[in-house]
């Protein structure tokens, strides 16, 4: 076990009782609780922690928090997952970590060779070249060589929630800012959530040295943080990032490993009354040659981690910088024992109020960096002419204030000259920008635009808040011009440290016209990594706007889209998975049918039904063969409970189904009803049904099972939009009404043996008529229809009746063979009849007529849906594609059903298709059903089905094989 | 996600509701009277403006009223909500 | 760990839905029905039963399972005005209560409706969406009772259970 | 053939090579920024996909070069650069099959004819299939694309599980089985702002103007009604033909000009995963849950779902449709619960009233129309070629024929009925 060599002997936020082992790339190493793996390998001196993406150069720690472009690993075991800045893994006992894009380490990699040849593949190198032969042969290894780390293995302890919350208030960040904003609302009365991505609230002041009215920043923090946990309107949540702004004020958020619970990642999402985004801001880069070399890192990390980790990030640093905020962080090194070589500035003159700061330290101002020195880490850099040994160069391009929720509420971002940066401008939603992310770069002001906007987001919330005396906070004034690239920065100068892209590669997009923005970001992929570019995507702009003579903010930003930092897939999903990632619905049988062997399909509409019910040694043909012989000859019976139904109640109802039915339906007397067809205005085949006449004003509307909310929809919109000073009421009674279908020659058998009061005699109960009464002592609605062609009973009683009714009905069948038929054998049956099936025949371009059904259109009525558009439609005279039956000429033959229909069977564009084939029981033979052109009129004749292994000759008949004249139906 | 302030319920999430296309013209009482190009007009060419457009919401999971919003198709802002058509 | 509460699935009830204008479903219904809410979204109470004000002109009258028949007696569902609906629907609801400590926390899980005190009080009660398909809710003493059509029943259940567990 | 002068540095890894010595300062501007002038005559409205490829190929194949290509924003900055690059032509109708059929055969050869490497790359599609509805909308689709020479085939579910090892969801006791698969080879990826640039940089080498930031404000018409032209910030542009191909803005355009059409606006959406070592290497359309994702070669799962609900010019995902599509990829790639978003964002396209493209004249003499290209990335060649012929001809060629916006008036529609869920 190593020592840490990078630790100081006191301070930091860590806790030292309780040392941590871990592994990385193959190493062991220790740490102590509340370090991340970053501040861990840097407390033990591990320089080289990655390589870069695409020319495998040498790469170490440089950001401290999600910003970090550089040292992305990969965890293994049970926190499994890739490219993980080390930044933001909080290091925990047994952690093992490897850098990605590294083989077989980050310190020994074989893919470094890309570096030497780096002046052959610059930005958008690929689109020059790799054309010939063929893309193919060379892309399997770019994409091996692509993608970081590997894709993530399944992994049994995932648990993932997602929650809903509401509040007024939406505070991002629980900064100073934030904290103050918090307070100020909460006190107010206000419901407020306040989040934070850090482990612990504080923002910058974790890692800075400040104080807050007479005690230091910390202890204000937690003053602050106790007082909101007291309060039982606000909830504070550390660990979680605020991801996505979207429209109308719904936020998600990502908290990980919540507390007080098992899971690994919840996910909320927030619909909030108003937002504050106190979020900071984020440390640019600063970019020269070598900037992405071992040892160069982000002024404000070398100062978190002496602060926040204990951590020295080297032993002797130089600090380049073209702005204030540097000289308080060099400070602070200087404190912690780094030797502070120089500050290198590049602005002329330095304000005295940083001079003031770093009493005694050299400063170079109006200097840049010109050269750094070491191949595998920082050596020294050279600063005009003169060489500065270090390993540890602390760099700070200025600071952008973290806008990018705030951009994505589509609210409007604009460029500060003065702070050199975009910063919020007009909102879009209810939104207001607070501290840091507002470009208040000072502590005290945090604190004061903190409480000054939770005021204005609490009084347009409607409550009246007070504003609170403001405690003293001296921070250093910040000021900053901007250096965008530093001379000589070119092809080894990091703009996009993550991507690999240097001011090189802009040159080139720029020199080969690709000048707008987004195209730069395109063909140079600058921004588009992990990071999405926090610390380099203004430096692009700038070092754009630089060369082409424009201001940053003429040149503008890319789009800022969620989510601000990765969010796990399964965070999203929450709890939908597996068996429950889609609703499925059960009928009062559906354990029956299961418990009976039923083979259940996904049946449209979420329901799950028996497709058949196959017996020990039955094969799918024999087992649907014997169920459909089962109904032409016996009785079977069939579980028909999601068929949709609706009762359409009051004193226009008659009328209105006149409209939105082809037929009249308002003809009907009491206790009978009409098969009838549903179109949209279009002039299509919508649904199917039948309607029964209740009483004068009451009708009952069935649909078919997978429409039926399609219908209801319909229906109601119609009433609602366009008929609303009509009288009538739809209640969905789908249901409250479950039914078990007996048909078959020997239904009316079976239904009188299980015992009924109704009188089942052909003449006092007719075909389409239905009757209440009882049937095995339950309460039932008894319905004459028949989807199968054979005399049919549909029995209709309460959900909670079905079991008893169906036990009943089985053992009244019993003598007669009775066995339950499933949605396959109803194909079969409704084919040989020639009915209609959505789905099949009615796939959204058919009208009645084409299906032989124009008896169905009503001459009578002036209007009804869809009669206008079928009339205009047909009036074109084009041929159209009509309903025939067909019999290949070889009877055992089965055609696919879908299969096409050409003239001769020959390769050419198609006259139709077969919607159903099925073998039929009454035949003894493949049987089908078919649109084809001009249908009707060569019925006789023959046609052809194309198949890609052959011609089918099939032989036109009516679409109708069993019962033309519907006697079985009716008897 | 839209937050729809149903005149019944209040404010409602999307997910309560059914959309119910764009708020067409009304239909003619009598369809035979227009000419075949009004009334293809009638059925295939909605509104579509960058801007406030008129739309049908069904609070099917809420009170289940048809409501007629009128949102603005480039900031989703929704400006008026009102029961029917 | 989960969340310290528990999913019960409860009996049917007796359920009508009542639709008109108050005035006429007062005239038909007479004393069968307690007042009429007097917020959108709510419930008044009587003697067992209880009406939720569920949309406009809508309301739903529910009562212990025991009193359907009487109440369909009472109500007379087929017999009424063309001007109002009364549709017997006790079976077309599943009903689960969720209670304990954590029942809200679950509540947060399973719907988006806000059911903060202030804008969800004792007396409320509504129609909102829950994983995606329609519920109904109502604040019960230490918890909420949340309903869904029947044929989803299992699938609810399943998922509230993985919720808690 | 027509004779055009192609004025066009060629790429290859020669020039790559011999730049590379000079530190890459010899290479030219992919396209110019000429001045704009106040006539031309054609004016294409729109440097997306398809206003780039007919600007290609009318200058290449109807030798007619005195073109402006108007784009409000930066040139291929709209759909083309927002897609999920699938490539395929599994479709059910005979209007529509062999278009996409000849439209995926052009892409096959672009790298080449445009000399700028699009990174195509024939993956193959497999359709994991949970329902038999749509297994029989995939067995209608597959038996009709055969006339037309398109690849489909039925595979068993092992031998998907096989070619895709990391689905290892929709097993026999999930909410949704897997219960077949029909593999789709001709199906591909490839870069898509490569698509734009190319054209661009072809149809620039024949003399064709682009220009960006000039937005089409308004569509003038002449005192005999026919198009006079268009106003933009930058002046009058006068042309007697115009071609408007601007996805979800055509009828913001076409009402300037009194013109209504059967579109209207939707957003659509897409996101990316953190890119990873390869684990999919064929597009997966789920078109039962509703998902699809491909594979990047720089790594990220690219992954499409449903359309938004209403009329949108937005270009954010709502978080609904955005759930609703992780959960259905999560059921069947249980493993791609630890892999994270890294961006998301969304487009905005027309869809018509049949959801069948429009490549038509229009009443008002002059004035074409490319729209509704709500899936037309992979039509972006037989597209542009269609409109170039359109243009240059006034008539339809026979592949984009179907199309013309004369079914609306008989109502006949061309309905690609079932739905799929890649675009
Ligand atoms: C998320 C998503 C996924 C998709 N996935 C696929 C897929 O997998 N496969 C597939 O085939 N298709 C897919 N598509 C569809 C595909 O992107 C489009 O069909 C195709 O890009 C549209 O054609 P285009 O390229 O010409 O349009 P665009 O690229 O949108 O071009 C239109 C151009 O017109 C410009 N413009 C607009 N108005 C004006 C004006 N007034 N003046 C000047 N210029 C104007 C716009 O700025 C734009 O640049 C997808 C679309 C989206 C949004
Ligand atoms: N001159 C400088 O050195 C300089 C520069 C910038 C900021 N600052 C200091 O920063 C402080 C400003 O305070 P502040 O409160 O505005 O910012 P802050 O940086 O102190 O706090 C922002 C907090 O927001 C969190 N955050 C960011 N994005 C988030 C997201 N999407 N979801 C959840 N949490 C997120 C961060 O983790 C952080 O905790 C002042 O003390 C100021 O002096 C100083
Ligand atoms: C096929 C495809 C792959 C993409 N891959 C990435 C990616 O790896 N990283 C990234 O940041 N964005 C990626 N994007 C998204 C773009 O950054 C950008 O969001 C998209 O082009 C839309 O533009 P906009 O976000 O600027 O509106 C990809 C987009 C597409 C279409
Ligand atoms: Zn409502």
């Amino acid at each position: 076990m190593a020592a840490e060599p990078g630790r100081l002997p006191e301070g930091g936020r860590i806790d030292r009782s309780r040392p941590l082992q871990f592994r990385f790339d193959g190493r062991a190493y220790t740490g102590f609780e509340g370090d991340t793996l970053a501040s861990a390998l840097l407390a033990n001196r591990v320089r080289i922690t990655a390589r870069s993406f695409k020319y495998h150069r040498p790469r170490g720690v440089m950001g401290a928090g999600p910003e970090e472009p550089a040292t992305l690993v990969e965890l293994e075991g049970d926190l499994a997952s890739g490219n993980r800045p080390a930044t933001t893994v909080r290091l925990t006992d047994g952690l093992v970590a490897r850098s990605v894009n590294a083989w077989p380490s980050a310190s020994f990699d074989l893919g470094a060779v890309n570096q030497a040849l780096a002046r052959f593949i610059p930005a958008g190198f690929y689109y020059k070249t790799f054309k010939w032969p063929d893309w193919h042969l060379y892309e399997p290894s770019i994409r091996k060589a692509a993608g970081l780390a590997g894709a993530p293995r399944e992994s049994s302890n995932d648990g993932y929630e997602a929650r809903h919350a509401h509040t007024d208030l939406l505070i991002a960040g629980a900064g100073p800012a934030g904290l103050m904003a918090a307070l100020v609302a909460g006190r107010a009365g206000a419901r407020v959530m306040i989040v934070d991505e850090g482990a612990e609230a504080g923002g910058s002041l974790l890692n800075r040295r400040l104080s807050i009215g007479d005690q230091p920043a910390m202890g204000w923090v937690a003053a602050a943080v106790a007082e909101l946990s007291a309060m039982d309107n606000v909830i504070h949540l550390q660990n979680a990032t605020v991801w996505a702004y979207r429209e109308h004020n719904l936020l998600m958020v990502h908290e990980r490993s919540p507390e007080n619970s098992s899971l690994s990642g919840r996910s909320w999402r927030v619909r909030a009354g108003q937002v504050i985004t106190a979020t900071g801001a984020i440390e640019r880069m600063m970019v020269f040659e070598g900037n992405d070399r071992p040892g160069v890192m982000l002024a404000s990390a070398v100062q978190a981690y002496v602060n926040r980790w204990a951590v020295r990030s080297g032993q002797r640093a130089a600090v380049f910088t073209n702005n204030d905020s540097v000289y308080a962080a060099a400070a602070d090194m200087a404190r912690a024992g780094i030797d502070v070589a120089a500050i290198i500035d590049s602005r002329d003159s330095v304000p005295d109020h940083a001079r003031a700061l770093v009493p005694g330290m050299e400063i170079l101002a109006g200097h840049t960096v010109g050269k750094v020195h070491g191949r595998r880490g920082l050596r020294a850099v050279t600063v005009a002419g003169r060489r500065i040994d270090c390993d540890l160069l602390a760099v700070s391009g200025g600071w952008n204030p973290a806008v990018h929720l705030y951009s994505q509420s589509r609210s409007r971002i604009v460029w500060d000259e003065r702070l050199a940066s975009f910063v919020p401008g007009d909102a879009a939603q209810a939104v207001l920008a607070a501290g840091a992310a507002n470009g208040a770069m000072t502590l005290g002001a945090a604190l004061a635009e903190g409480a000054a906007r939770a005021l204005a987001a609490v009084a347009a919330l409607g409550r009246a808040a007070a504003m609170p005396a403001l405690p003293e906070a001296v921070d250093t004034p910040y000021t900053v011009a901007p250096l965008w690239t530093a001379p000589g920065a070119a092809a080894k100068s990091f703009l996009d440290v993550q991507n690999d892209v240097t001011v090189a590669d802009i040159e080139l997009a720029l020199r080969e016209g690709y000048s707008n923005i987004e195209h730069v970001k395109r063909y140079t992929t600058g921004g588009m990594g992990i990071d999405q570019g926090k610390t380099g995507n203004v430096n692009i702009i700038g070092a754009v706007a630089e060369r082409q003579g424009k201001t940053p903010g003429e040149v503008g930003v890319t789009t800022f889209r969620p989510p601000y930092t990765p969010v796990d897939f399964g965070a999203i999903a929450g709890r939908r998975a597996g068996p429950v990632v889609l609703p499925y619905r059960h009928t009062p049988l559906t354990g029956w049918h299961k418990d009976h062997g039923a083979v259940m399909y996904e049946a449209g509409a979420r329901w799950r039904r028996p497709g058949y019910y196959p017996r020990p040694g039955e094969s799918f043909q024999d087992s649907v063969n014997r169920e459909a012989r089962t109904v032409r000859e016996g009785v079977g019976i069939y579980d028909g409970s999601p068929l949709g139904k609706y009762e359409v109640k009051g004193r226009d109802a008659g009328r209105f189904l006149d409209w939105i039915y082809t037929n009249v339906m308002s003809s009907l007397t009491a206790g009978n009803g009409r098969y009838g067809l549903m179109l949209t205005d279009d002039g299509m085949i919508l649904d199917d049904g039948v309607s029964f006449r209740l009483a004068e004003d009451r009708f009952l509307v069935s649909t078919s099972t997978g429409n039926a909310d399609a219908v209801w929809q319909h229906m109601e919109k119609l009433l609602r939009i366009e008929r609303p000073d009509w009288q009538v009421r739809i209640t969905n009674v789908t249901s409250q009404w479950a039914n078990a279908t007996i048909c078959g020659p020997k239904a009316r058998e079976v239904l009188a043996a299980m015992g009924t009061d109704i009188d089942l005699a052909q003449g006092a109960f007719p075909f389409m008529a239905f009757r209440d009464g009882t049937v095995a002592d339950l309460p039932t609605r008894v319905v004459r229809v028949s989807f199968t062609g054979e005399l049919s009973f549909e029995v209709n009683v309460r959900p909670r009746d079905l079991p008893t009714l169906w036990e009943a009905a089985m053992e009244a069948g019993r003598s007669h063979g009775i066995a339950p038929i499933g949605s396959e054998a109803n194909h079969v049956l409704r084919v040989e009849k020639g009915f209609l099936s959505l789905g099949h025949e009615v796939d959204g371009t058919v009208d009645p007529h084409d299906l032989g059904m124009g008896w169905v259109m009503s001459k009578k009525k002036p209007d009804f849906l869809g009669k206008r558009s079928v009339a205009l439609r047909r009036s074109a005279g084009r041929p159209r594609r009509e309903l025939v039956g067909i019999r290949p000429l070889d009877p055992d033959r089965q055609i696919p059903e879908g299969a096409p229909l050409t003239p001769g069977g020959r390769k050419e564009a198609t006259e139709g298709f077969v919607t159903a084939c099925v073998w039929s029981v009454v035949e003894s033979r493949w049987v089908g059903l078919a649109l084809l052109t001009d249908g009707r009129a060569r019925i006789g004749g023959r046609a052809y089905v194309r198949l890609p292994d052959g011609i089918i000759e099939v032989a036109l008949c009516p679409p109708v094989f069993h019962d033309p004249e519907g006697e079985r139906l009716r008897s | 996600m839209l937050l729809i302030d149903c005149p019944f319920c209040g404010k409602r999430n999307e997910s309560e509701f059914v959309y119910g296309g764009p708020a067409m013209p009304a239909r003619p009482a009598d369809p035979s009277a227009l000419d075949d190009a009004h009334w293809v007009d009638h059925l295939t060419v909605p509104p579509n403006p960058m801007g406030p457009v008129e739309e049908r919401w069904w609070h099917l999971r809420g009170c289940g009223s048809w409501l007629t919003i009128r949102r603005d198709t480039v900031t989703h802002a929704i400006a008026e909500v009102r029961h029917g058509g | 760990m989960g969340y310290d509460a528990t999913i019960t699935q409860l009996p049917l009830r007796a359920l009508f839905d009542l639709q008109g204008e108050p005035s006429a479903i007062g005239d038909w219904c007479g004393d069968a029905l307690p007042a009429f809410p007097e917020r959108p979204n709510s419930v008044s109470e009587r003697d067992g039963r209880t009406l939720i004000w569920t949309g406009p002109d809508h309301w739903l009258l529910s009562a212990p399972l025991g009193a359907e028949a009487g109440l369909s007696e009472e109500l007379r569902p087929d017999d009424a005005p063309a001007d109002i609906g009364v549709t017997a629907l006790s079976d077309t609801v599943t009903f689960f209560a969720v209670t304990g400590p954590d029942a809200g926390a679950v509540m947060a899980v399973a719907t988006p409706l806000d059911l903060h005190p202030d804008t969800f009080p004792a007396d409320a009660a509504s129609w909102t969406e829950s994983f995606g398909t329609k519920a109904l809710i109502r604040r019960i003493g230490e918890g909420y009772e949340i309903a869904v059509d029947r044929s989803y029943s299992d699938w609810f259940g399943a998922m509230l259970d993985r919720v808690v567990a | 053939m027509v004779n055009i002068i192609i004025v066009m540095q060629r790429y290859s890894i020669l020039s790559l090579a011999r730049n590379a010595l000079s530190g890459h300062r010899g290479w030219a501007e992919a396209w110019r920024s000429p001045p704009l002038k106040d006539r031309y005559d054609a004016i294409i409205v729109g440097a997306g996909g398809h206003g780039l490829a007919a600007a290609y190929y009318l200058a290449k194949e109807h030798g007619i070069t005195d073109v402006a290509v108007l784009e409000a924003g930066w040139l291929g900055g709209g759909n083309v650069a927002r897609n999920t690059v699938t490539i395929r032509s599994n479709y059910m109708r005979d209007e529509s099959i062999p278009f996409y059929v000849k439209s995926v055969a052009m892409f096959e050869g672009l790298t080449r004819e445009l000399n700028f490497n699009m990174m195509h790359s024939k993956r193959t599609m497999i359709d994991v299939l949970q329902t038999w509805g749509m297994v029989r909308d995939r067995r209608r689709r597959r038996l009709i694309m055969d006339i037309y020479g398109a690849t489909y085939e039925d595979i068993s579910v092992d031998e998907l599980r096989r070619r895709v090892p990391a689905l290892t969801g929709g097993r026999p006791d999930s909410r949704l089985p897997i219960l077949g698969a029909a593999v789709h080879t001709d199906a591909a990826v490839n870069r898509h702002d490569a698509v734009a640039w190319g054209y661009a940089r072809a149809a620039d080498a024949m003399g064709v103007e682009m220009h960006q930031k000039t937005p089409a404000t308004k569509l003038l018409r002449g005192a005999d009604g026919a198009i006079a032209g268009v106003e933009t910030p930058r002046g009058t542009v006068r042309a007697k033909t115009v071609a408007l191909a601007v996805s979800g803005h055509t009828t913001t355009l076409t009402e300037t000009a009194g013109l209504r059409l059967p579109l209207r606006t939707i957003n659509l959406t897409a996101f990316v995963s953190e890119p990873v070592k390869p684990v999919v290497d064929v597009i997966v359309n789920c078109p039962d849950l509703g998902v699809y994702l491909s594979q990047s070669d720089k790594g990220e799962l690219v992954i499409g779902g449903a359309t938004d609900l209403g009329q949108s010019f937005r270009r954010d995902i709502k978080q609904s449709v955005f759930e609703d599509t992780v959960a259905a990829m999560l059921d069947l790639f249980p493993r791609f619960r630890r892999l994270k978003l890294m961006r998301q964002w969304g487009g905005h396209l027309d869809m018509a009233h049949d959801a069948t493209p429009i490549v038509s004249a229009t009443d008002i003499p002059g004035l074409i129309v490319s729209a509704g290209w709500w899936g037309g990335y992979k039509a972006i060649p037989a597209g542009g070629a269609g409109l170039a012929h359109l243009i240059a001809t006034g008539r339809p060629d026979p592949l984009t024929a179907p199309f013309g916006l004369n079914r609306f008036r008989t109502l006949d529609y061309v309905v690609e009925t079932g739905t799929t869920t890649a675009r």
